[in-house]
């Protein structure tokens, strides 16, 4: 597979020293992500991220299946992540790199294992049916930040999802069209974001958010904390690399606080804007044959 | 590499400093902070502080005023002028990649081996076609390290009639040079012992990198001296042989006796004894004795398991 | 089937090594007698949380460790309805002894999860492959095994046997292996089986009683032809018509012929009459009759390696190197001596049968292993 | 012939002496040691903390091991794991209980009696203004009260036999994880290196229950002998996402990591490409490259391969504190020492916040059921290495956890640092080693 062409020494040296002189090459300040876009697709359960130049599409399906053995009265959720030679040449098919397996289990323990969506309630008839809910998420541009982006992107596209209404009589298992009824939401308990800290210098004194990919190939070693906006963490991920303080780590920790709460309300305001744009008038609206002006 | 470390506040861990003698140092430990010692081998100064911190496990060693800490044990780092036995893993357009035991495989260019026939000339395409001829893949060679490179691999030479392609014999490695019972320089690393037993001359040849060889003595220069006239064909009709893969007719008595010193190899190096020319002499007499002493007589060469160790006590003992 | 590894030695050794074991009596390496074995340590009982577990480390550093777990589970009732029906008539009190009519008791081999694992090599390799079905097949050679694991109709034991080979193997580990697994499995105990006939199996908790898999002792109630010891792989090699057991790396690159030889003990004293080549010998009552049950060619490494060029057609050995005719081809063909040459066709059927003779003599090879494995105690 | 067995020196290993059958036998009583799993906490009444070291004699109490599921209540499914595995067996007084000698067995190392200082003179020594502040008296009060664990009756993981039985009238039984530890307690650490001849480095470390070997190889030629240890998936790519961007000159480290079947109270195949042990192994060669003098060996490779042959817990501090032990017995120059250890805390993540304490190295039901996480640290500093939590917590009590975690892998450490130097005097009284010079004899010229 073609490698990932290594930013040339200067080039690293000139990132290095400008970090050390508190710049970096965007402008940005050290904790302040890059514009961060939302927008949904016009069905249910898609989410399509930009983080700056970084692109993450997320995609939520749902089908009735047999849940597992050994977990008759949970639901199957499972998210899967392709990083495919889209999002930079690095990335081959088959083969998962050393990223795609990181940034998997970050997902899996952040938005799976923290119990964000509550299983028991995919449950339809125990042991025989349930509903199986896969998250697909693609990453259309690899700019650096992959996880945060593609963890907001997941978070998203399961708020936003609906699965079609079912209805049991006696045994009987119905699932109504969105025709016939209103799609529900899933049972959505606490949303966790990811906050990925980048540490630079010998040993790692100067840290920043958001690395974009020329920074994520210069930075020493990298932390990645989960958080929802109640102050629980879901994870921390600090795997290897240059050695940092534990106070510093302390410091990201309540700094990944904060923006995890923007990130929060972020999308609860993306959310509400989506749901106001759906049912501008609810049935009526659908019934009425006025034309536009 | 993060190479800083927090030293403030560390006292120098070794148990305040005494002098016992079997003290060791291990990674993170302060040796010294006075600046006026100089940094070797093995340990590294934290950015911040002028003071030399040991980086492995192992004893300190002063060279007037170089400190450096010899590991418990490592792989072999080449110097040059050392003599070694390596093993040919690969055959390269005009070069062989050697196993020499070490962190990486030394390189042995056509150029610095010795033609057949001992013509001297710039080496030619026809010889890079034909080095399967005078080197291929597994065979066992003799030589000596010519100079280092950049990274610490090295470069070999066999340009002399003493190095070349080893048979006759057996090989035996042994674990990592750097003291824990590996081979130990010392004055002579290339001699011909006189086996008991009606075995005849052998050659025992200790590779600096822990590889031993151990053959059947072939005939010096000056014995072919007198059988072919002139000076001039000794070099053609020596270094002839130097390539051939072919073993010539060895006796029973001899492979025994062969036999017998890689068991008294392998028995120093099991029980942690340094292995170098006289262990390996004494070994071998005490060897033959526990042999005769044995009632089996001289087939009697197996020195594994417990009679490995009787060996190496007798040794210390001695 | 290659063994694991390519063995890189050059051809003057491999002539060397070949000259040197052809010899009578052989001279081995390092010096052993053409039965004797390296020295090893081993041990069982190393992991609490197994059924039965065993460890053996070579002097050279080659070391493998196996844990045995079992787990009760469900029999499937491969005749449908037959044995409910069977099960409630048959329901008379059954006592704990196993009564003789072993009919209804026969074992099924999947009842038996043999997995190995070697460093380096990915689990579904050619060779791992290879190690795990010879390990297997010696142990439900003699469908005994199966049988032992049986609580009920209804339910039985499911043994699992995880090898792990934890050094990168220096010589073939098929003989540490085996013996490794021997000795698990004498260490293996199940719990005592306190519940009757085939109600849901309950078992006594105290880990002190329960039984052992292989039952110690001579008065064990086992008298059917279920042999008392599991089986234990051996290899032998032999070159020209020397015969050479627990063959290192360099001995087995320059074997003519590579045999893995599974052999089991059986306690019936009465001579079975099965054809199986047991010799039992009434007189010793100590003796153990041996029986054979699989014989496995290796296909030694010596094959793959590359032959010596004699100096005749050695062109830098200044011979005429201009035109390579085709006899400077045939040369190579007859032997020269000192000159190595790969062995080629088949091991003679003579040594063949020497070789076995060798293992299941009285007071052979497979009896010392034998002995020497009852020695060690288990936890 | 000689006699087919003698036993030598003690009952724990028998020689056998056969002219062509040399056998060593080293015979070990299967250590019973049961990690019952309990179904509920007992929360017991608070007390005094005390220092002095707990090896606590088992009391009378048979604890009732729940995998012995008394068949009336549930119906048996096949997949509920039902044998009665000696690890979960009761307490047989029969026989004394003593580690046996050879590999398995804990050299009688005073290292896991010595009691860490308590957690709040930890905290006072501690300098630098951001660490958490000592507090008020009113706060210590406070801390005392909440120390709150654990049922008394245990399954106590070190009965020596010549330990009295416990005397309560000094020591409380309050206080006492499940396994009869206090809350700053590490479990028993046995340590050995130089367990396996025919590698470059080995070690074998034993924390409480979980067990892992290592081997390492190298540094070598990457990729150059067929049949070593070819690096099954675990090889570190460029500047991946975890670790900062490896400069291709430096050698490169893989680790290879074998989780054995019978590894776990139930028995389960690791399937080959399964996630997390990708995410074990990328882990551990990231947080060894930062610590390995790589940089010395530029075109080479160091393989690191790791059986896990028991899990009981923390099983990513083991295999962290196994590969550092491995590497600095294959003489690989390192910074320093890469200690882990796991620190969890008492309340669920819903509990009332100031509930919670700290615990130190987790065995595997407090990891099960309570928050935690592992940490690794460089050396005796503060530096944290590798840092993973992955259950829920408050944010509040991250600060306590890791500071009892970094205190944790300094004791670590020591140990650590004893088991090395003491096999380094050995060497060097044996002979083996030629002897250094002595510190203070430096300076006389």
């Amino acid at each position: 597979m073609p490698r990932e062409a290594e930013p040339s020494l200067n080039e690293k040296q000139f990132i290095v020293q400008a970090l050390g002189e508190k710049l970096r090459l965007d402008g940005r300040e050290f904790d302040q992500y890059r514009p961060l876009e939302l927008t949904f697709g016009d069905q249910y359960g898609v989410a399509n991220v930009t983080l700056g130049k970084t692109r993450v599409l997320a995609k939520v399906s749902a089908e009735v299946t047999v849940p597992y053995v050994d977990r008759p009265l949970d639901g199957v959720f499972t998210i899967a992540t392709e990083l495919g030679p889209m999002a930079s040449p690095a990335f081959e098919v088959g083969r998962p790199t050393e990223t795609e397996v990181l940034l998997a289990r970050l997902l899996e323990k952040t938005v799976r294992r923290s119990g964000a969506l509550d299983t028991e309630s995919l449950c339809l008839v125990a042991g025989q049916k349930c509903w199986s809910v896969r998250v697909d998420v693609h990453v259309l541009a690899h700019d650096g930040n992959l996880i945060d982006a593609s963890c907001f992107a997941v978070v998203a596209a399961l708020r936003h999802f609906r699965k079609p209404d079912t209805s049991i009589a006696s045994g009987q298992l119905t699932v109504y069209t969105p025709a016939e009824r209103e799609p529900v939401p899933l049972s959505w308990l606490h949303s966790p974001f990811c906050v990925t800290w980048s540490f630079f210098g010998d040993d790692g004194e100067t840290t920043l958010l958001d690395a974009t990919w020329a920074e994520e190939q210069v930075r020493v070693s990298s932390c990645t904390v989960s958080l929802n906006r109640h102050g629980e963490i879901c994870q921390i991920a600090k795997l290897g690399g240059v050695p940092v303080e534990a106070v510093a780590l302390l410091q990201c920790t309540a700094v990944a606080l904060t923006k995890a709460k923007e990130f929060s309300t972020f999308l609860d305001g993306k959310l509400a804007e989506d749901a106001k744009r759906r049912n501008k008038g609810g049935f009526m609206a659908e019934l009425s044959s006025e034309n536009d002006r | 590499m993060g190479l800083k470390r927090a030293v403030a506040g560390r006292k120098a861990a070794a148990s305040g400093g005494n002098s016992s003698k079997y003290e060791i140092v291990t990674p993170g430990e302060v040796i010294t902070d006075d600046p006026q010692w100089m940094r070797g081998h093995g340990t590294y100064v934290a950015p911040a502080t002028t003071s030399i911190i040991s980086s492995v496990a192992g004893t300190v060693t002063r060279t007037n005023k170089l400190l450096s800490v010899r590991p418990l044990r490592a792989r072999y780092t080449p110097e040059v002028g050392d003599l070694v036995v390596g093993r040919i893993v690969e055959v390269q357009a005009k070069r062989w990649r050697v196993d020499v035991g070490s962190t990486q495989l030394a390189s042995l260019p056509l150029s610095a081996i010795n033609l057949p026939g001992g013509i001297l000339r710039k080496r030619t395409e026809t010889d890079e076609l034909q080095i399967r001829t005078f080197f291929a893949e597994g065979d066992l060679l003799v030589a000596e390290v010519q100079q280092l490179f950049a990274d610490g691999g090295a470069v070999l030479h066999t340009r002399s009639l003493k190095y070349g392609k080893l048979r006759n014999g057996v090989f035996v490695a042994v674990s990592g040079m750097g003291g824990g019972g590996g081979v130990v320089r010392s004055r002579r690393q290339v001699w011909t012992l006189e086996s008991a037993n009606g075995g005849g001359p052998v050659d025992i040849v200790l590779g600096v990198n822990g590889y031993v060889w151990i053959s059947k003595h072939v005939e010096t220069p000056e014995g072919l001296v007198d059988k072919t006239s002139g000076i001039t064909n000794i070099e053609e009709s020596v270094s002839a042989t130097m390539y051939s893969s072919q073993n010539d007719r060895i006796g029973p008595e001899t492979m025994r006796e062969i036999g017998r010193i890689r068991g008294v190899v392998t028995a120093l190096v099991d029980n942690g004894l340094r292995v170098d020319e006289d262990m390996v002499m004494r070994g071998y007499h005490e060897a033959v004795e526990m042999a005769m002493a044995s009632g089996e007589g001289p087939e009697d060469i197996y020195l594994g398991g417990e009679r490995g160790e009787h060996l190496a006590a007798a040794l210390t003992a001695v | 089937m290659a063994s694991t590894q390519h063995v890189l030695l050059s051809p003057a050794e491999l002539a060397y090594l070949h000259a040197a074991l052809s010899l009578t009596p052989p001279i081995r390496p390092d010096g052993r007698a053409p039965a004797q074995f390296r020295p090893l340590i081993a041990e069982t009982g190393i992991l609490p949380g197994t059924n039965g577990s065993a460890r053996i480390c070579f002097a050279d550093g080659t070391e493998a460790i196996v844990g045995v777990k079992a787990e009760v589970e469900r029999t499937r009732l491969a005749d449908g309805a037959t044995a409910g029906t069977e099960w409630e008539e048959g329901g008379s009190a059954r006592g704990e002894g196993e009564d003789d009519d072993g009919g209804d008791k026969a074992g099924d081999s999947d009842w038996v999860g043999l997995t190995v694992e070697i460093p380096g090599y990915r689990d579904d390799d050619a060779g791992t492959a290879f190690l795990g079905a010879m390990l297997s097949e010696a142990l439900l050679a003699d469908g005994a095994f199966a049988r032992r694991l049986w609580i009920n109709r209804r339910f039985h034991w499911k043994l699992y046997l995880d090898i792990l080979l934890i050094s990168p193997p220096l010589s073939y580990p098929l003989p540490l292996l085996s013996l490794t697994t021997h000795l698990a499995l004498l260490a293996t105990r199940l719990p005592l089986l306190k519940s009757e006939g085939d109600e849901d199996p309950f078992f006594d908790d105290d880990w002190a009683a329960a039984r052992h898999l292989y039952p110690r002792g001579s008065g064990s109630s086992r008298t059917t032809k279920e042999s008392a010891r599991p089986p234990v792989t051996l290899l032998v090699m032999a070159v020209g018509n020397n015969i050479i057991f627990d063959p290192a790396k360099e001995e087995l690159a320059v074997a003519d012929v590579a045999l893995a030889v599974s052999v089991a003990e059986d306690t019936a004293v009465a001579t079975s009459t099965a054809a199986t080549m047991d010799l039992d010998d009434a007189a010793v009552p100590a003796a153990r009759s041996l029986r054979l049950l699989s014989i496995r060619t290796i296909d030694p490494p010596s094959r793959l390696t590359p032959p010596g060029v004699p100096n005749a057609a050695n062109s830098a050995y200044g011979a005429t190197t201009a035109q390579n005719q085709p006899e400077a081809r045939t040369a190579e063909a007859e032997a020269v001596e000192g000159v190595w040459r790969a062995p080629r066709g088949g091991a003679k059927p003579l040594v063949m049968a020497a070789l076995v003779q060798k293992v299941l003599e009285k007071g052979g090879v497979a009896d010392e292993v034998l002995d020497a494995l009852d020695a060690v105690d288990l936890g | 012939m000689k006699s087919l067995l003698t036993h030598n020196a003690g009952p724990t290993s028998a020689l056998i002496h056969r002219k062509d059958l040399c056998w060593r036998v080293t015979l070990h009583p299967t250590k019973h040691l049961s990690c019952s799993k309990f179904g509920h906490w007992l929360v017991d009444s608070r007390a005094a903390k005390s220092h002095q070291p707990v090896t606590i004699e088992q009391p009378a109490s048979r604890t009732r091991s729940c995998t012995t599921h008394n068949l009336g209540t549930s119906l048996l499914t096949p997949e509920t794991q039902f044998s009665s595995l000696p690890s979960s067996r009761g307490f047989s007084q029969a026989r004394p209980h003593h580690w046996a000698s050879g590999l398995f067995a804990p050299a009688t190392d005073e290292a896991s009696k010595i009691r860490p200082s308590s957690y709040f003179e930890v905290r006072q020594q501690r300098s630098g203004p951001t660490r958490h502040s000592p507090g008020t008296a009113r706060d210590r009060q406070r801390q005392l009260r909440n120390l709150s664990h654990i049922s008394t009756s245990t399954s106590s993981a070190q009965t020596d036999t010549e330990t009295m039985p416990l005397d309560t009238s000094a020591y409380n039984l309050a206080l006492l994880r499940v396994d009869g530890r206090r809350w700053n307690e590490l479990r028993r650490i046995h340590a050995q290196i130089r367990t396996q001849a025919a590698a470059d480095g080995s070690s074998y470390l034993e924390i409480g229950h979980t067990k892992v070997m290592c081997v390492v190889t190298g540094p070598s030629e990457p990729g150059s002998r067929r049949g070593a240890i070819g690096s099954t998936g675990g090889g570190v790519g460029g500047g991946g996402a975890g670790g900062g961007a490896a400069q291709s000159k430096g050698a490169e480290v893989a680790v290879s990591i074998v989780i054995a079947g019978f590894s776990s109270v139930d028995r389960k195949r690791t399937a080959r490409g399964d996630k997390r042990i990708l995410e074990l192994q990328s882990t551990i060669s990231n947080a060894l490259a930062a610590s390995l003098h790589t940089h010395l060996f530029p075109h080479s490779a160091i393989n690191i391969s790791l059986h896990v042959l028991s899990q009981d817990g923390s099983l990513l501090a083991t295999l962290i504190n196994a590969a550092t032990l491995a590497c600095v017995d294959a003489g690989i120059p390192m910074t320093d020492y890469m200690a882990a250890c796991t620190a969890g805390s008492t309340s669920t993540y819903a509990a009332n916040d100031e509930a919670a304490d700290p615990l130190l190295d987790l065995n595997h039901q407090e990891e099960q059921e309570l928050p935690g996480l592992t940490v690794a640290t460089l050396g005796d500093s503060d530096r944290v290495t590798v840092l993973v939590c992955e259950s829920r917590v408050q944010v509040s009590r991250l600060e306590g956890m890791l500071a009892v975690g970094v205190d944790g892998c300094k004791q670590v450490r020591e140990i650590l640092d004893r088991v090395v130097r003491e096999k380094g005097r050995r060497m060097v009284q044996e002979g083996t080693v030629e002897k250094g010079v002595g510190l203070n004899d430096m300076d006389v010229d």
